[in-house]
């Protein structure tokens, strides 16, 4: 069931998407990208160890052919597999042009948390720690605020931070944020968006920088 | 390995040598390329206070999370546990000793092993909980974490073909952890879709090449669309 | 890599971007393997104080051997110059910088480099005078020595096809250092026998996934019985 | 041309080799070993990236598949081929049952030196030193002295040694040494050769353990 603040924020990132640059897609909001590249070539990557993922038909789900998420994908012309040692060289060493990553707090220098929850069963954390280091620019796609109300976009975050690597840009069914010389800059308000809205629901700092 | 490659008949024979307190990896992202019949082969050994390199703990009942319900899991080394919630359960019963690593570091350590790596240094976890206590170095003025290689007693992993000598192919995104994990272990058991003659492989094609191999076996439990269901 | 790979007609406009002063990984083991019509192209570059990365420096007057009489080689980083007696004799002139390595760790520093690793232990050379100066740990009661990855500005390739995305394979022995170096450097090309359409190669098969390689170009110059010669 | 001494070690050091083996031969002696292996289902490494060496007969020579002394070779049923970085993760991993080199100088310790003469252009290491870190067996093949008839089983090398590993094995044109417990065992003569000529071309102490 397609969620529409998702498919939202999953177009706009969509737009970030540049001919022939290689993307690894996170769990969650950011699976849902490649639906919106529409004739751009691009060529995502699976941290489990695929290049050239497609999306895929339900009559030709093949279960051994999944992504990160362990949803079955499909498989582009030119693709290739490789053991997960390689696929993490990949990331690492500096061969993704851009990861598009969910998050559950990000914080005014643009540092994530989205791998650990104090005090709950949560005992994982992924390919997430690799992509924030290797990937050459990272995107967050999340909503604005968590179910309570409140911003993801915090002051500091309290969740236990995912790198030192600070993300380039967040991108919510709000607005628009990229992270330039230290500050968050809000650079595009999301359609019919007000900026008191995105003001009311911001914890951190940012600079105006509406296009 | 050993210096003949074995063809199994029995998963029982595959596994004849493994002992409580060993450390055993286990291919698999999930239960994609997961060795299902050898996990269900070491559900049912005597042994206990295992050590389980592995991505996940399989899922809720199923894979290597039979093997944790089982209690024969002293301590479980991967990168994803969430979606297995009875890991947490144990973990906070104090049943299960846990080591969580980013799965590149996870990855890279074992391929370390297997390739006479004593250790290397990633920037992967730098600032983080999980670098916490570990050695820090700073090469050409960058922040970079010391992970040490990992090594186990046995490994059981999944391919998709192996010759009559042990090399192996594998299938799609089923190869993930297996090829590593089969250069990391004193003994490497493989459970394969089919075993075929030698020279059936293209020598261009082998991902595995049968030095690493001790034994392999036809898998009698293979994952398909409608879950896991015994082969023939 | 740029995000758009590029097949080349010329191996000038190939090697347009290469300057003096960087550093270039050369693939190839002796002449085998080795991309002998970019290295011709390089030759005729005028660029000075390269540091080359490769496992010899050709043998002499051929391959590598060229760039080095023409004394455009400041530093070789190898692990075998005694079959090409000019590189012992630049040396003695004090002509040339030599970083000598084992065979082993050039490809596992070369790895490291294009996996993001910073550094790493292997127990290679402790004890020797390769080792003197380096780092030494101890890692599980053993002695290791630290080596740092290797990185290059520009790597020139051989692969026997490329796909017009770039993807590669590589033919028998001559695939060597080739792929890895594939990984380790900021800008790739590839010099094959063929380049073929996408989905030509199988994806179980590619090598050198299309992400590593920014430009392909057909080999002029191949090796054969009879030795280095034209193609067609 | 064959040399008969050359031959006649070769032949020996092939003696060793066992049902099922992986064995990693160097430049020179014991690039004659696989000649010798019979009907032994042994397999052959080389460290530029091939397991599954074979001998190859002259018309059937390809320039691009050689072994680590760039000769050219065969390709056995079952062979495979991979890159010199995995090539040598198999080598110091463990996973090469017997190497059988060749030397410049062995010691008392059984230390060898066989990468570097001082004062000499040699400005080589290859894989040598990576074989005898990863090798579980190491066998040396050498003739009992150097051309000016001096013994290559010294005392101490001289030149600068290729390992702290002492190896495990010496097969000369005179004689076979174990070392065992920290010394050197003569533990057999070559056909037709007395006691005294081993003795007197041996600048290294060993302990008489003919079998």
């Amino acid at each position: 069931m397609a969620n529409p603040i998702q498919e939202l924020i999953a177009k706009r990132a969509a737009q970030e998407l540049r001919e022939g640059e290689v993307i690894n897609l996170g769990i969650g909001i950011p699976t849902l990208v490649s639906k919106y590249v529409e004739d751009k070539k691009v060529f995502f990557h699976t941290e489990n160890g695929m290049l050239g993922v497609e999306d895929v038909l339900e009559e030709k789900m093949d279960p051994n052919l999944v992504n990160a998420g362990k949803q079955p994908v499909g498989e582009g012309v030119g693709s290739s597999f490789f053991n997960s040692a390689d696929s993490f060289g990949m990331i690492r060493g500096g061969h993704i042009d851009v990861a598009i990553l969910g998050v559950l707090q990000v914080d005014r220098e643009a540092h994530i948390a989205n791998w650990a929850v104090p005090g709950k069963n949560i005992i994982g954390v992924g390919g997430a720690m690799d992509l924030l280091e290797g990937a050459k620019k990272v995107i967050v796609t999340t909503t604005h605020t968590s179910k309570d109300g409140k911003s993801k976009i915090m002051k500091e975050c309290t969740y236990p931070i995912t790198s030192n690597r600070s993300v380039d840009m967040i991108i919510t069914e709000l607005a628009v944020f990229r992270y330039l010389d230290g500050n968050l800059h809000l650079t595009e308000l999301m359609p019919g968006v007000r900026l008191e809205e995105v003001e009311k629901n911001t914890e951190a700092e940012f600079i105006k920088s509406l296009e | 390995m050993m210096t003949t490659m074995e063809i199994f008949k029995t998963e029982k024979e595959a596994l004849a040598t493994v002992q409580s307190n060993q450390t055993i990896m286990v291919g698999g992202f999930g239960l994609v390329g997961a060795p299902l019949t050898l996990i269900d082969a070491l559900v049912e050994l005597n042994v206990k206070d295992l050590t389980i390199i592995s991505n996940n703990l399989g899922e809720q009942g199923k894979g290597l999370g039979k093997l944790l319900l089982q209690k024969k899991v002293k301590k479980a080394i991967g990168s994803y546990f969430t979606s297995n919630r009875d890991v947490g359960e144990a973990y906070q019963r104090g049943e299960l000793e846990i080591e969580l690593m980013p799965q590149g570091t996870l990855a890279e350590s074992i391929r370390a092993g297997g390739a006479g790596i004593g250790g290397y240094y990633t920037k992967t976890s730098v600032g983080t909980d999980l670098a916490k206590g570990k050695e820090i170095k700073v090469i050409d003025g960058e922040e970079y974490v010391f992970e040490k290689a990992l090594k186990a007693d046995v490994a059981i992993i999944r391919a998709h073909k192996a010759d009559t000598l042990g090399n192996l192919i594998y299938y799609k995104t089923a190869r993930n952890f297996n090829p590593i994990m089969a250069t990391a272990a004193q003994y490497v058991v493989a459970e394969v879709d089919e075993i075929v003659e030698v020279g059936q492989l293209k020598s261009d094609e082998i991902v595995t090449p049968h030095l690493f191999v001790d034994g392999v076996i036809v898998a009698k439990k293979v994952l398909t669309k409608e879950g896991v269901v015994d082969n023939g």
